[in-house]
């Protein structure tokens, strides 16, 4: 890579040099090379290039997208008659299923804004540095919080009729379950893999599940007065 | 190789008979004989508003060639754009008849009925008449104004004049009477009334009492009930 | 794929210049949409209808202008001038930039208020920097009786509506 | 599959050469939006139109009227964006009358100009659209499809709130609505803000027991038809049990009336006696109002008052005798006269409907005597059915919005409307399936079934139909407002004896009252004294081929004096003295000079008689004591322009010169035949 | 004849004028490549040079770029649709009307604006939980992390935003229930509400206030942090790499 013949000091040389770290060894700090610096490309044409194909693509499926399907339009505003029901658009549709279950307060303004917090939070709490499975240390008081946690917000969900999240939570609670039965030493696989994910992966994830079931249950199995419907039998 | 030719073509064969046992009648349906005849009975050439129902059905009789009634052979009635049926089709009766409800299309003028058996060999044309708005209107000041002596029909509200005078009018369906005036001369009759156009002196002028627009509304509804159709013999459609 | 993304800088000579026709291709292709979006942005951006008044105007009955008189209809934006002989209109429109001009009653000229341009009756040009006299619009009579006047539509000869 | 492979690598096999290809499939799909757009439906019109056009005879004149593009037509006071005349280019083309290839026939002649009101103001349907199906058909966004052909009137009525001469379904529409007693259960405003007012009588009912029996009042509800055909009572399809409850209540409810009882003598069913009352019952011209079916079960008679088919298995004799002599006592508002007649006269009327029985309507119907649950639930069904809307119950209110409001039932979205099985999403379709079938709607809905045929059906939708959102919101100036009725009421003792007669139900007066007998509003300066008061007396009709007749009222002298002064000072007309042609400036000569004018230049005898012997015409009033019962103030200036005098009638203006009027007015004012007493 | 176009465009890439504005030319030389980048004010938001391995579709799935890309695409098509737009009832709705009905390619231009508003945010969720699952959010990114948080609120926003601007009863009712939910925040919620639709109801100031936000307010924003949210993927060392073991870097 570092072919000496390739490097010359004009102005029109097509220099190759990939940067090189120089690490100073203080009495503190001692050499090891974790990892090689690695192989870099120019980002004119190199990531330009690609980029400009993605968008392409996307472009082209949108326009495609337009061609053939018109963009809802309803009657006009009518502030004397409410459409039955009315739908939010569907970004919005986890949190209008929310409304459904809680009070707005909570779920119009207390959910999403400790979502958004938590979001923003994330980084500068230092979950996930280490990236360390969930269980892997302090093993016994984790569990604890873990199997109070799970039930706990099981009995939440279920008082409040909430039924349609309660799947997702039991699955995150399975695979918790798997993860916390796979022992350290498991050979490579599934089951590793959930061992070696970390708590933030979890609440994530359980996160991630809720707000797409909430959201294609708003979006597809809700009709008239806000009741259950089947999008098949339109 | 050759198995699966000889079961493709019985596959096909037998595909085609099961095609031709959907399309044939269904059981029960008489036959039409040869030589059968469809006849109006009633509810021809009536009169209505644009998109109403016509007040009488209309009826139509179904005879072989002998003149005797065909019952229970499916008969369909078909028209222009917009003209609506109930039943659209359906078997005659006991007598050979079959009897329908007709709406009338959206645009004014003649419209055909068209009643048929169902493998369309037998077939009877029934005209009617939809009114438009201007013609309505006609038909709202003939009722006013004219039919008192130009409807030889007496009803218990309104009895008919037309015996009384002499010469007597014409009733305003008899086109080969009014389809030789021109709209110029029917208008002018109209408007000045029998003598000054060396007609009957019984006919009095209209022309103080209505409008010009009346009158040509007027003209419009005769022309539309006229029978046979007046046809606007001034106007040559030629093509280039 | 991968292949290629390993060995970037060493590409045969034949690959490289492929490689120039497509980018040529794609730089081509994009242009010419560039183009074209240029052509589509204009017929996108000519309105195909108009929210405008009728550039036919009903003038109303003749008898409601006095004999011998310049009536001015600000909201058309018309003259309708009532002659011995007959009726015609008159564009108030100013030939110079646009201005609505007014009829000086007491001295029988139309005036623009912004640079100063003269028309007589006839819109003939006075004085002033107007290139040109104001335009005869046609006019007629409807089945109504009632003065109809075509904007868009201004005659060379002076036509008088008589009634 | 390694082709597409190779085929895959030549154009997306890295990244120059995916963007190359990205770039080309880009700019073709991108190009496809303009090329769509300049193939779109209405150019496509366009393009058949000029095809179609080509192959006429005047191909040069019609394309000189086609233009190009898109069209609108505008009306920001209307609300209105038209753009139909993109497609519909021949609508002002009068050479197009036989073309009926749509969207290019030429538009049928209507009063208003298409420029004027564009199209959607009457054929409903988007107007914005530039294609067919967004244009003709409901929508998501659109959800008000064109306006079948049946129904156009309704759109007249938007604007045109009181009756039209071209619209006669809409006129008969709004006329159901006010007499089939739609208006009694719904509020229906018009875009005036004038309310329907219900022109139906139904009784009240707080008396019920002194009229007629529970057995009666059972087989009424069950279903009012089979009593009276022609009856408006619509049939709620109560059970057996229902009607027997509710007749319960009726009779519990029901109080004395506040007449005067008087000893009936039995009824006689001596064929004498009946035959007497029949002749008079047909003398006293009882049938211009009240109908019976004839043996060929055909209703004859006026719609007026009540059918009295089977009148006698209804009433009770004492209720009948009472109601005849004086009908005012018992209903103060009801529409029939009070005929003063005599005692014998009253029993041989009461004694011939008596027999008017049917045997039939009551054979099978037992009922035990009432229960107070039985009551209690009849009273419930009562508050639930809303009879008090139409009836006064003694403590039951009349209730308030039972009904929906019906004001702008023309423009209700499908959203709100529940369709039953089987009925295409329409809204004319609604609205005819609920008022020709309501129960099919829900098994539990109150609104009972009317006796319509299927074009007074349509009638009724026409009308309702009119009553949109955009009728209110159209600009006023637009509005030609209801006719209201005038609350005159003559006054003094005429003014007593007018309302007591009921002359308002037959006869208007200064713009109140019925038209079923002549306008008499100027009556005064129509008539002679003395005819008047022969007529008073004896009224015999001057119109032979008329069934419906004025009845005779067995007035007093002096009532008819009080009539005649009445009339003949204040039924004037103010154009012109009733005294002002002097008889005798109306000479023999000019009189002679009128006969030849009466029989050959204006051939009078056409439709008027002068000799019952020798003239037939028919239509108009006899003529042969026009010297006696007009003035010939009124005769001159009524041949001058009859339609000024009384207009919309029948006699047409002759333009009739000053000499000619008065030659003929000489001769009228010699026809002076003396009327046998009688009349015929 | 192609040798002469070639020609007159190296003359142009020559041209004194040319070159006044186009500092670097498209050469052949990685030294142009990165004056190309360096030089350009939009191309100087990134690095000269990028990791190899994060050019793998798997790597990032190309979601950042996409999602921009749809902004772009939004910017286009939305500038263009202003041109048709009043924001006033109920003409705002007539003129949704004249887009579909008589504008040329008008129904094309609001539809590509439409879905393209839904991809963004489809886009910019999947964009943050693929960052969030590859753990990109670590120091020295977080603060950029943090901007894509609120990105994703403005995102999200303006497509709120957008949606009442047709004003038909799709937008009235979901801007509506919308507005209210701003109204459940404990104590300030009604004057939220009240600031947001500037009224008690949602009627034409809030139309008003929403074509603001729509328009200028929101994208102005959305522009600024993106050239931000950009700008610190260089500074904060290019695009993440988890780190890989040393024998697989040497490869």
């Amino acid at each position: 890579m570092s072919d000496p013949k390739d490097f010359s000091a004009s102005m029109e040389s097509d220099f190759r040099k990939t940067p090189v770290r120089v690490a100073f060894v203080t009495r503190r700090t001692s050499p090891a090379v974790k990892f090689r610096d690695e192989d870099y490309v120019m980002t004119f044409p190199e990531t330009l290039i690609r980029a400009a194909v993605a968008v392409q693509v996307l472009v082209v499926f949108l326009v495609w997208l337009a061609l053939l399907w018109n963009a809802p339009l309803e009657q006009l505003a009518d502030p004397m008659h409410t459409p039955n029901p009315a739908k939010a658009p569907w970004y919005f549709l986890g949190l209008q299923e929310l409304l459904h279950y809680f009070p707005p307060v909570v779920a119009g303004v207390l959910v999403p804004g400790l979502v958004v917090t938590a979001l923003v939070v994330i980084p500068y709490f230092n979950i996930n540095i280490e990236a360390d499975g969930i269980f892997s240390k302090d093993r016994r008081r984790r569990l604890a919080i873990c199997w109070s946690v799970i039930p706990a917000l099981l009995v939440f969900l279920i008082a409040f009729d909430v039924y349609v999240a309660v799947p997702a939570t039991l699955l995150i609670a399975a695979l918790l379950f798997v993860a916390q039965r796979t022992p350290a030493d498991a050979p490579k696989g599934f089951r590793s893999w959930l061992a070696s994910k970390p708590l933030s992966f979890w609440i994530m994830t359980w996160f991630l599940m809720e707000l797409m079931v909430l959201t294609g249950v708003g979006t597809f199995f809700r009709g008239p007065g806000w009741s259950w419907v089947l999008p098949w039998r339109g | 190789m050759k198995e699966r030719a000889i079961l493709l073509v019985l596959l096909l064969g037998m595909s085609a008979c099961a095609k031709r046992a959907v399309d044939a009648p269904a059981s029960g349906a008489a036959a039409v004989p040869s030589g059968a005849v469809l006849t109006e009975v009633s509810g021809g050439k009536q009169v209505t508003r644009i998109g109403a129902l016509l007040d009488q059905p209309v009826v139509v009789q179904l005879n072989d060639a002998q003149g005797t009634a065909i019952p229970g052979a499916v008969l369909s009635l078909s028209g222009a754009q917009g003209v609506k049926f109930d039943p659209a089709s359906g078997p005659t009766d006991a007598t050979g008849q079959f009897t329908t409800l007709v709406s009338a299309p959206g645009t004014s003028g003649r419209f055909q009925l068209l009643a048929s058996t169902t493998d369309g060999k037998v077939q009877l044309k029934v005209e009617q008449v939809a009114l438009g708005y201007e013609q309505l209107l006609g038909r709202q000041l003939s009722n006013q104004y004219c039919v008192r002596c130009h409807d030889p029909e007496s009803t218990p509200e309104r009895v008919s004049n037309m015996d009384n005078l002499d010469p007597k009018p014409h009733a305003f369906t008899e086109g080969d009477t009014y389809n030789k005036f021109s709209d110029a001369d029917l208008t002018a009759i109209i408007g000045h009334g029998g003598p000054a156009l060396n007609k009957a002196s019984s006919m009095p002028p209209f022309g103080f009492t209505l409008s010009p627009s009346e009158i040509q509304a007027l003209t419009s509804y005769i022309r539309a009930i006229s029978d046979p159709p007046y046809s606007d013999t001034t106007r040559v459609y030629a093509s280039k | 794929m991968s292949d290629e993304i390993k060995a970037p800088t060493t590409p045969d000579s034949g690959e490289l210049s492929r490689r120039r026709f497509f980018v040529k291709v794609g730089m081509t292709s994009i242009a010419v949409a560039a183009a074209g979006t240029g052509v589509f942005a204009y017929q996108f951006l000519s309105p195909n209808v108009l929210y405008e008044p009728s550039p036919v105007v009903n003038a109303g009955k003749p008898d409601r202008y006095p004999p011998d008189s310049v009536t001015l209809d600000p909201e058309t934006a018309i003259y309708v001038v009532r002659d011995p002989e007959g009726y015609f209109a008159l564009s108030a429109t100013c030939t110079h930039l646009g201005c609505l001009t007014a009829f000086k009653q007491e001295l029988g000229i139309i005036a623009c208020p912004c640079h100063g341009s003269k028309f007589n009756r006839d819109g003939v040009k006075i004085a002033g920097p107007a290139p040109k006299p104001l335009p005869w619009l046609r006019m007629w009579l409807n089945d109504d009786g009632e003065l109809m006047v075509d904007r868009s539509n201004s005659i060379a000869t002076k036509q008088l509506v008589r009634v | 599959m390694n082709g597409l492979r190779s085929l895959w690598n030549k154009f997306f096999g890295n990244s120059s050469r995916a963007f190359g290809s990205m770039s080309v499939i880009l700019l073709l799909s991108l190009a496809i939006a303009p090329a769509k757009d300049f193939f779109s439906e209405w150019r496509h019109a366009q393009k058949n139109y000029v095809k179609l056009i080509r192959t006429r005879a005047d191909a040069v004149t019609l394309e000189r009227h086609v233009e190009p593009g898109l069209q609108q037509i505008w009306h920001p006071e209307l609300g209105v964006v038209d753009r139909c005349t993109t497609c519909h280019l021949g609508l002002k083309e009068a050479s197009l009358s036989n073309v009926t290839q749509q969207p290019f026939a030429k538009h049928p002649p209507i009063p208003h100009s298409l420029t004027q009101f564009g199209c959607v103001i009457c054929h409903r349907g988007q107007g914005t659209a530039t294609t067919e199906r967004e244009a003709h058909h409901s929508t998501d966004s659109w959800e008000e499809p064109l306006l079948p052909a049946n129904y156009i009137e309704a759109s007249c009525g938007q604007c045109h709130l009181s009756p039209l001469r071209g619209t006669p379904t809409l006129n008969e529409g709004r006329r159901l609505l006010a007499s089939e007693g739609c208006a009694r259960c719904h509020n229906i405003k018009l875009a005036d803000g004038s309310v329907v007012v219900p022109t139906d009588d139904p009784p009240e009912l707080n008396h019920i027991a002194d009229k007629t029996t529970r057995e009666w009042i059972f087989a009424w509800v069950k279903n009012p038809q089979a009593y009276a055909a022609s009856s408006t009572m619509p049939n709620f399809g109560f059970s057996d049990d229902d009607a027997r409850d509710i007749s319960a209540f009726l009779v519990a409810q029901s109080t004395k009336g506040p007449y005067p009882a008087r000893t009936v003598k039995a009824a006689s069913s001596d064929p004498n006696t009946v035959q007497q009352g029949a002749s008079l019952y047909g003398q006293s011209f009882c049938a211009s109002c009240h109908a019976t079916q004839n043996a060929a079960g055909n209703l004859v008679g006026g719609d007026f008052g009540p059918e009295l088919t089977r009148v006698g298995s209804k009433l009770k004799p004492e209720w009948l005798e009472s109601w005849i002599r004086d009908p005012a006592t018992y209903d103060p508002e009801t529409r029939m006269p009070h005929f003063r007649l005599d005692d014998k006269q009253v029993g041989l009327i009461s004694n011939y409907l008596q027999s008017k029985t049917d045997s039939d309507l009551l054979a099978n119907v037992h009922l035990e005597p009432a229960t107070q649950k039985q009551a209690e639930h009849g009273r419930a069904l009562v508050l639930e059915y809303g009879c008090a809307s139409c009836h006064q119950i003694n403590g039951v209110k009349k209730p308030e919005n039972f009904a929906p409001d019906l004001s702008r039932i023309g423009s209700k979205p499908f959203a709100q409307l529940a369709f039953p099985a089987g009925v295409e999403h329409t809204l004319p379709n609604y609205l005819t399936s609920k008022i020709s079938k309501p129960r099919a709607f829900g098994a539990g809905l109150k609104m009972p079934k009317f006796a319509l045929t299927t074009p007074q059906v349509d009638a009724l939708a026409t009308a309702l139909l009119s009553l949109t959102s955009r009728a209110n919101a159209l600009p006023a100036s637009l509005r030609i407002a209801t006719q209201h009725e005038s609350h005159y009421q003559p006054a003094g003792k005429a003014g007593q004896l007018i309302s007591d007669l009921r002359c308002f139900s037959c006869h208007a007066f200064n713009g109140r009252g019925g038209t079923m007998a002549p306008d008499l509003s100027w009556e005064g300066s129509s008539v002679q004294r003395e005819w008047l008061v022969d007529f008073l007396k004896n009224p015999n009709t001057l119109r032979p081929a008329l069934i419906r007749r004025m009845p005779k009222f067995n007035l007093t002298g002096a009532e008819i004096n009080t009539l005649t002064d009445y009339i003949l000072t204040v039924y004037q007309n103010p154009a012109f003295d009733r005294d002002e042609i002097a008889p005798s400036s109306l000479t023999p000569q000019l009189a002679e000079q009128g006969k030849q004018l009466y029989y050959s230049k204006y051939s009078c005898q056409s439709c008027h008689m002068i000799d019952a012997q020798k003239d037939k015409g028919y239509i108009g009033p006899v003529l042969s004591q026009a010297g006696l019962r007009l003035t010939p103030a009124w005769t001159y200036q009524w041949l001058r322009n009859p339609q000024a005098l009384r207009p919309g009638t029948i006699e047409p203006n002759q333009h009739m010169d000053d000499a000619d009027a008065k030659a003929l007015t000489a001769y009228l004012m010699t026809l002076k035949l003396r009327a046998k007493q009688g009349g015929n | 004849m192609a040798n002469n176009i070639q020609h007159y465009i190296d003359e142009l890439h020559q041209h004194r004028i040319w070159r006044s504005v186009f500092r670097s030319g498209s050469g052949d030389s990685n030294l142009h490549r990165a004056q190309a980048v360096q030089s350009n004010v939009f191309l100087h938001l990134f690095a000269v040079k990028s990791r190899r391995r994060m050019l793998e579709f798997s790597a990032t799935w190309y979601l950042g770029a996409l999602t921009f890309g749809t902004f772009l695409v939004l910017v286009i098509t939305g500038i263009l649709l202003m041109l048709y737009y009043h924001p006033s009832v109920p003409q705002a709705y007539a003129d949704m009307k004249d887009l579909q009905f008589v504008v040329s390619s008008g129904v094309f231009l609001r539809n590509l604006h439409r879905w393209s508003a839904h991809a963004m945010v489809f886009l910019v969720f999947a964009h943050m939980f693929k960052v969030f699952y590859r753990g990109a959010y670590r120091p020295p990114r977080e603060f950029n992390w943090v901007i894509g948080v609120v990105l994703l609120l403005i995102t999200l926003l303006l497509s709120y935003t957008g949606y009442l601007l047709p004003w038909d009863q799709l937008a009235y009712w979901a801007v509506t229930v919308g507005s209210n939910i701003a109204s459940a925040v404990p104590l300030l919620g009604q004057k939220i509400r009240f600031m947001m639709l500037g009224g008690n109801s949602v009627n034409a100031n809030a139309l008003l206030r929403f074509y603001v936000l729509h328009c200028m307010v929101l994208p102005l924003t959305a522009i600024f942090l993106m050239a931000i949210h950009f700008w610190r993927i260089r500074k904060d060392g290019g695009l993440y790499a988890p780190d890989k073991p040393a024998k697989e870097g040497t490869k």
